[in-house]
């Protein structure tokens, strides 16, 4: 698995907050570590027996935590993540949704300076089955196994999650990494630590319409990647010009398209699938395939 | 959130950028108060591109062919979007085109210069764009970067680089998601100024702009009346020429589901993502919307509960039934509660079909009956 | 540039700081027109510091005793400060008394909070002071972690939390070297307010900080007329007790000459740093300023010739000793021209030594003269 | 020699300025690889024979330069010199008196996030005598030596020079770190490069009243510098409160003073000169005895 592990140590950044508390809980019944949570002036409560402190240098000197997970509202939000960059996180997990881009193109070079890994935001998070869920992910779907998620989408992951842990193909990590145009960690990076983990057999890709990460992972895939991966576009039959919900999802320009993108890893060969379904097959033929090598 | 040329220029005037003067009318006769001196330029305010080609733009060499011109023009809808008004300009004498514009690079996650020695044309299919990222915090020296990248050189190097900082300036102060001049105009007096822009303020940072206050109704530019009441609620509808209604949870369920409809025969009627919570006023609200247009056969609900409970889904589904009992609804519900939900749906006569692939077989099976006999 | 209290305050006020209800009065009947009801506070308007110490802030019980407290006030000098008028303000119910500031941190290389849980005190005195460096750029977690470093909680630490960032944005935008407020006061009904401020603006920014524009001349503050004069004209001017008035170029080189004096027995009157260029008329202005001094008795000018060329300065030097023939000089000269500047020397009977210790030597040879001789 | 030495390619920004262009011929007729010249709009000119660029970008693309020194006007500083961090050099010397401490700060940070020497502002560069002079010295006082000079002044440090000079103590490098309260190199860096040089036997360092950089120069002496050390402290009869000349040259509140910086180098065992001349003797101790070891 990347990133996390069952011995993450989670600051809530929002603890106090309605969706804070609600994910609190339920990350901790999935076996989260979560050691604090941070709300300003708030200070001394708890919430769900998680002690809640005023800023992020007291949660992590507290409870050496290394990764947060960001509830606050979007106008607070590059506040609450520089915090947690300057507080020494190593990971900082942005689920806030609506937050202006300039404020993520700010936190994101704020972040790289530091050399901390932001994912989102708008984005469910990341979830290592079995052993760890940080962010709003439903813990119930996803099942270990050998299979490295990516995914711009929230519930389209949930739904491949779905039907690949019903067909057996339990997952090692799945990331969402959001759905906005600016964000943190992207595809190539992602790939490229699924690629040396030695717990992922296969790379499931779940892209959309809008931008050219699509196209860039392709050329990476083909240069950087020995795994297999699958690739899904949801989109397909998206008109141009519209904005289908995610900030970032929008074909203009001509730019951005399913069929592009589809191109570009059939190019590489990488396997795409057009339905879920197909994303279950192709992964069964590439576990089959590698097992036989 | 587009916002209209004249809008765009009073905003670049704001941030210190020289614009040509100019007057909005909204009546023919309005052009007989304008005392710049004849030709001048008339051009449509409309939030679609494109104008130039639909002939939104024109001369007007005297007062008698303009107010017949600015007649014509008032009348004219491009892409969607009718006119505003009218914005009246002297012609300017050019030596000139640039192209300059200031927006978010996804690829390197930081805003970017975009510019070009030849403005006023498509900037896709020039071959001269330079792009420049903007390293945070903002130095001058980027635009200065830019002019040189430009081939610009001496006195109009430095005053497009001061330009080029302005520019950048208003971006970074509204949110705005796109900034751009073009063209923009070198005169012969060696002036350098905005003579068409278009401004995107983005969406989300409209809570917090003051100056875009209660603007948004006035910008929805092309969205029909169903677009434009869910993006006032907060909903993103997309209507399509299909005649199945999609609502799911998610901006990629939805396209997903979009997707599998189409191809296994069906035609998708709208996109519609009612997000992430399960409140059931915004169910309501979606379901009636989809309900309302006449194309829809049939609507496929399709929600897999993370956050969202299953039962608050069914409670308005049960409610909007009872509203609408020969509206056709397939359901597809997954996630917490299910059970309690499939128990609630089936006293409205409503299947809880838990697989999303027989869902969608199912909803084209349905929207392929005849009309007559769906509703 | 030190500003008067009513002044730094009028800056919280403008960056959304509470400051307590107050009138600025200038003579005692004016205060027959505040309508606060007494007990009042009556503070001397001053440039320097220990104002409280040195009885400059009195409680008025009513207004007969306010009119002789405001006379006494208002004849008040403090630390070589006039009062420019008096500060007029209700008493507040004090809850608790904070210290914040924000200032540059030498070691660190950025902007600083200073904060005490003990506002009132000298902050230099006080065991409980807290530093908080800035990063930048900045961001308000940083107040955050000043607030909760001082040990308060809840809504305390929110609201001084949002305080300091208004006070960083004050200290950021108007170019200061110090915005203090003390005592930061938490009312009886927790409100914090700033009860006493103290606001130092940086004197290389005056250039860019239009606000403060023509300022300078009203905040010299404790200096000597000639002080003034000279900062004015751009040049660093110190007076001393002695009698050897110093001009070099350069500030190390100044204090060094200065140093070497007193070491071998003399008394520096001036400090003077003429700068680095070889600008005759500074020059003449300079020798002017520290002969007009009637303690001088020597003028030691000391140049050490990097930039500054040997001949400019000895023209400057001649054109000096015609207007002034009695004036006792001393000249040690070295750099560039050095040569051509001996000879034009020696044509006004003045020697030019090179070495600097020998020149500190005989300069203060010729203080020790008896003052008739020497003039 | 540390830092710079004839090999060092140097651009000038705000080369067609007065004080840009006669120091540029200064520095040409000393030997300095001065290889170009920035001035936004004035690219394609020459200035005593060195091409003149738009930006720093072009100029160091075409010239291979890895130092700037900086000549523009005080506001436009922080601009010029993050220019020249960004297009990448490795030293920019600021040479420019009056930068609002703010946007030194500004400026400093910046530097730090990609690891560039700033030396400056208000000071007049640095030299290695017999090689290269990037600033404002007059050449002609230095001479090549083992002499390692730091300084927080200009003419001071020449006036030590001099001596030292005349009396046949030729100096390594010399650095004036500039009289500002905010600034980039400082003491304990340049220390440790002088302790590191090979070239230099002895180090003298050129403090001044205000501050405490001098106290902190003399903790780091004692844990890191093994070469000998000789401080001179100007302004061991200023007044207190009053501004001496330099930004920094304050005492307040009783702290900064000559005598507390005094004491604490007489403490470690680093050698104080109370004149110039004294400066010169102790050198000469201080290099018998190394000879001697």
């Amino acid at each position: 698995m990347i990133l996390v592990n069952k011995n993450t140590k989670v600051i809530v950044q929002g603890i106090t907050g309605k969706m804070g508390a609600s994910h609190t809980k339920r990350m901790l019944s999935y076996g989260t570590k979560i050691v604090g949570g941070v709300t300003p002036g708030k200070g001394g409560e708890t919430v769900h027996g998680v002690p809640v402190y005023d800023t992020m240098r007291q949660a992590l000197a507290a409870s050496g935590a290394t990764c947060s997970v960001i509830f606050v509202p979007p106008y607070t939000t590059l506040d609450a993540a520089c915090e947690a960059v300057d507080a020494g996180v190593e990971l900082a997990v942005v689920i806030t949704e609506g937050i202006p881009p300039q404020d993520t193109a700010k936190l994101v070079a704020v972040a790289r300076a530091k050399c901390v890994n932001i994912i989102g935001p708008n984005c469910p998070g990341v979830i290592s089955p079995g052993e760890t869920l940080i962010g709003i992910l439903p813990g119930v779907i996803f099942k270990p196994g050998p299979v490295g998620m990516i995914s711009r989408s929230g519930t389209l992951t949930y739904e491949i999650a779905l039907v690949l842990s019903d067909a057996g193909h339990g997952q090692s990590t799945c990331v969402g990494v959001g759905g906005d145009p600016i964000k943190g960690m992207g595809y190539e990076e992602l790939l490229s630590a699924f690629n040396e983990d030695p717990a992922t057999d296969v790379i499931v890709l779940i892209g959309e319409i809008g931008g050219s990460a699509e196209e860039e992972a392709a050329r990476h895939i083909k240069e950087h990647i020995r795994k297999p991966v699958v690739a899904y576009i949801a989109g397909q039959t998206a008109p141009p010009g519209k904005r289908m919900g995610h900030a970032g999802a929008i074909i203009s320009g001509g730019k951005g398209t399913a069929e592009s993108k589809m191109k570009a890893f059939t190019a590489v060969g990488v396997k795409v699938a057009t339905t879920p379904g197909e994303v279950v097959e192709m992964v069964a033929a590439a576990r089959a395939q590698s097992v036989g090598r | 959130m587009n916002l209209y040329e004249h809008e765009a220029k009073s905003i670049f005037a704001q941030f210190g950028i020289t614009i040509p003067p100019g007057v909005r009318i909204t009546k023919p006769e309005d052009l007989r108060k304008i005392h710049f001196g004849f030709p001048l330029t008339l051009k449509c305010q409309v939030l679609s591109g494109g104008r130039g080609k639909a002939g939104g733009i024109k001369f007007a060499p005297n007062l008698k062919e303009g107010e017949e011109i600015a007649r014509t023009l008032l009348d004219m809808t491009i892409g969607g979007s009718r006119t505003e008004s009218i914005l009246v300009e002297p012609k300017v004498s050019i030596a000139r085109e640039l192209y300059l514009s200031v927006t978010l690079d996804r690829t390197r996650g930081c805003p970017i210069f975009i510019g070009s020695a030849e403005g006023g044309v498509e900037i896709e299919s020039s071959g001269k764009v330079v792009t420049v990222p903007i390293p945070y915090p903002f130095q001058p020296y980027v635009a200065r970067d830019l002019a040189q990248r430009l081939g610009l050189t001496g006195s109009l190097a430095v005053k497009v680089a001061a330009l080029a900082c302005k520019l950048y300036k208003a971006f970074e102060t509204l949110d705005l998601d796109l900034a751009e001049i073009n063209p923009l105009v070198v005169t012969t007096g060696e002036d350098v100024l905005a003579l068409d822009g278009k401004i995107i303020v983005n969406d989300d940072a409209l809570g917090r702009q003051e100056q875009f206050k209660g603007w948004q109704s006035k910008h929805l530019g092309d969205l029909t009346e169903r677009e434009s009441r869910s993006r006032l609620m907060g909903l993103n509808l997309v209507e399509l020429p299909g005649d199945i209604g999609i609502l799911c949870n998610g901006a990629g369920l939805t396209m997903a589901t979009m997707d599998m409809v189409k191809k296994f025969g069906g035609n998708p009627a709208t996109f519609l993502d009612v997000g992430g919570g399960s409140d059931q006023e915004k169910t309501m609200f979606a379901l009636e919307i989809v309900a309302e247009n006449p194309q829809v056969k049939v609507i496929l609900l399709n929600i897999l509960g993370g956050i969202t409970a299953c039962d608050d889904v069914a409670e308005a589904l049960v409610g909007f039934m009872k509203k609408n009992p020969e509206a056709k609804l397939v359901v597809r519900l997954r996630g917490n509660n299910q059970e309690v939900a499939e128990e609630m749906l089936s006293q409205s006569g409503l299947k809880l079909i838990p697989d999303l692939q027989t869902a969608v077989g199912e909803a084209i099976a349905k929207s392929k009956v005849p009309t007559c006999a769906a509703r």
